[in-house]
């Protein structure tokens, strides 16, 4: 028997679906799933890949560490993001509701702060990289 | 064939070399591991525009984030490193 | 013109459904939407309705006081609720994440305190009616 | 007609009383208005089992929440009262 999926990171240009990462995390012990997205005004985002996977991972390490947790999702988009969209879903169950709140706003933080992405916005006299604050 | 290792670079990195990425030559005074310190040099002698972008930026070595000036670091044969601007996810 | 409608509350023995209770705090200024839902085991839920909703409105209107948040959504499911379906879901949108993560977490929080919403669990020796702890 | 009030039951109150409501009129002695005590004692004596559950249950009166042994508090004629347990929503 194999262990069942319980992480799951994607960096992807497609649309982010909330519903289907909501499913992702879902559990038959899961009482409790708490869910961050945010949707942009027209940004473009672009990251080195393979290291913000890696990343994302260990920061869902940490977060696990300090809280107990079911499953964890984190998607983020890539490319040119139209307004409206969602740029990033992160959803995690756990059992209790109190871990997954503190766990997903620890984790949102987390991405801000350390996975190799960034967002250019587009203004009509040309384009800027923005730079997360801390 | 002189060893070589590899850049990458990203966002404002990115727009200032007009480069993804590009495989470097170690210099014939360190032909097979330099530290950050000729890392940056050597950078900033291919690309003008690189220097500023360099002293609010980090690297990364093997997809593993390292302060630019951290002296205990080298760049070795084969490497990936990465130039990361202030990073702007979420 | 009339003020958009920025509080919803409902109590309802309809399914609730994640997206369209995203849908309806979902704003052109909200960067930030976070959600809570809790899915049960089989569960029955009962309430004082008009007192619930007066009381729930109350809670909103005093998280709106803490945080600055856009749009407000609180749907609690009644009678009997499936095992797998959702029990709660809170939805809120803010300019910043901090705020809407926050606000979530307290309305879940006041909800469970002040509302007059009961659960009875269904055991197959009898039922027992349950109270939280606070 | 005498004066009335209504009270509702929830949960456990609900299944104490095997009601959902009822309208209850003021005793003679005290035609337009009781204290929380005296409801509570009217309460009891109608409902043999809704003692303990008293114990731990607020009141709310026209949906507004009051301690079960708040003296300052009068149930008036046409008034909502109703017995609330420890609620359990979410």
């Amino acid at each position: 028997m194999t262990e069942p999926k319980k992480d799951f990171v994607k960096l992807t240009t497609d649309v982010l679906v909330l519903q289907e990462i909501v499913d992702l995390v879902k559990d038959n012990g899961a009482g409790a799933i708490t869910t961050f997205n945010k949707t942009v005004i027209k940004l473009d985002y672009e990251s080195y890949i393979p290291m913000a996977e890696k990343v994302l991972l260990t920061s869902i390490s940490e977060t696990r560490s300090k809280w107990d947790l079911i499953k964890v999702a984190v998607y983020h988009r890539l490319g040119t993001v139209p307004v409206g969209e969602n740029s990033v879903i992160i959803a995690i169950s756990s059992v209790h509701r109190e871990e997954s709140l503190k766990a997903v706003e620890w984790l949102i933080n987390q991405l801000k702060e350390k996975a190799p992405i960034w967002k250019k916005e587009i203004y009509s006299d040309g384009s800027v990289w923005k730079e997360n604050k801390h | 064939m002189s060893k070589e290792f590899k850049v990458l670079y990203f966002a404002s990195a990115k727009d200032a070399t007009n480069l993804s990425s590009e495989t470097i030559s170690f210099p014939s005074s360190n032909p097979s591991s330099i530290s950050l310190q000729e890392l940056t040099q050597i950078l900033k002698s291919r690309h003008k525009k690189l220097g500023k972008i360099l002293e609010h930026s980090m690297y990364a070595i093997n997809m593993k984030y390292v302060e630019i000036d951290d002296t205990s670091i080298f760049v070795k044969e084969g490497d990936e490193v990465a130039v990361i601007p202030p990073v702007s996810g979420g």
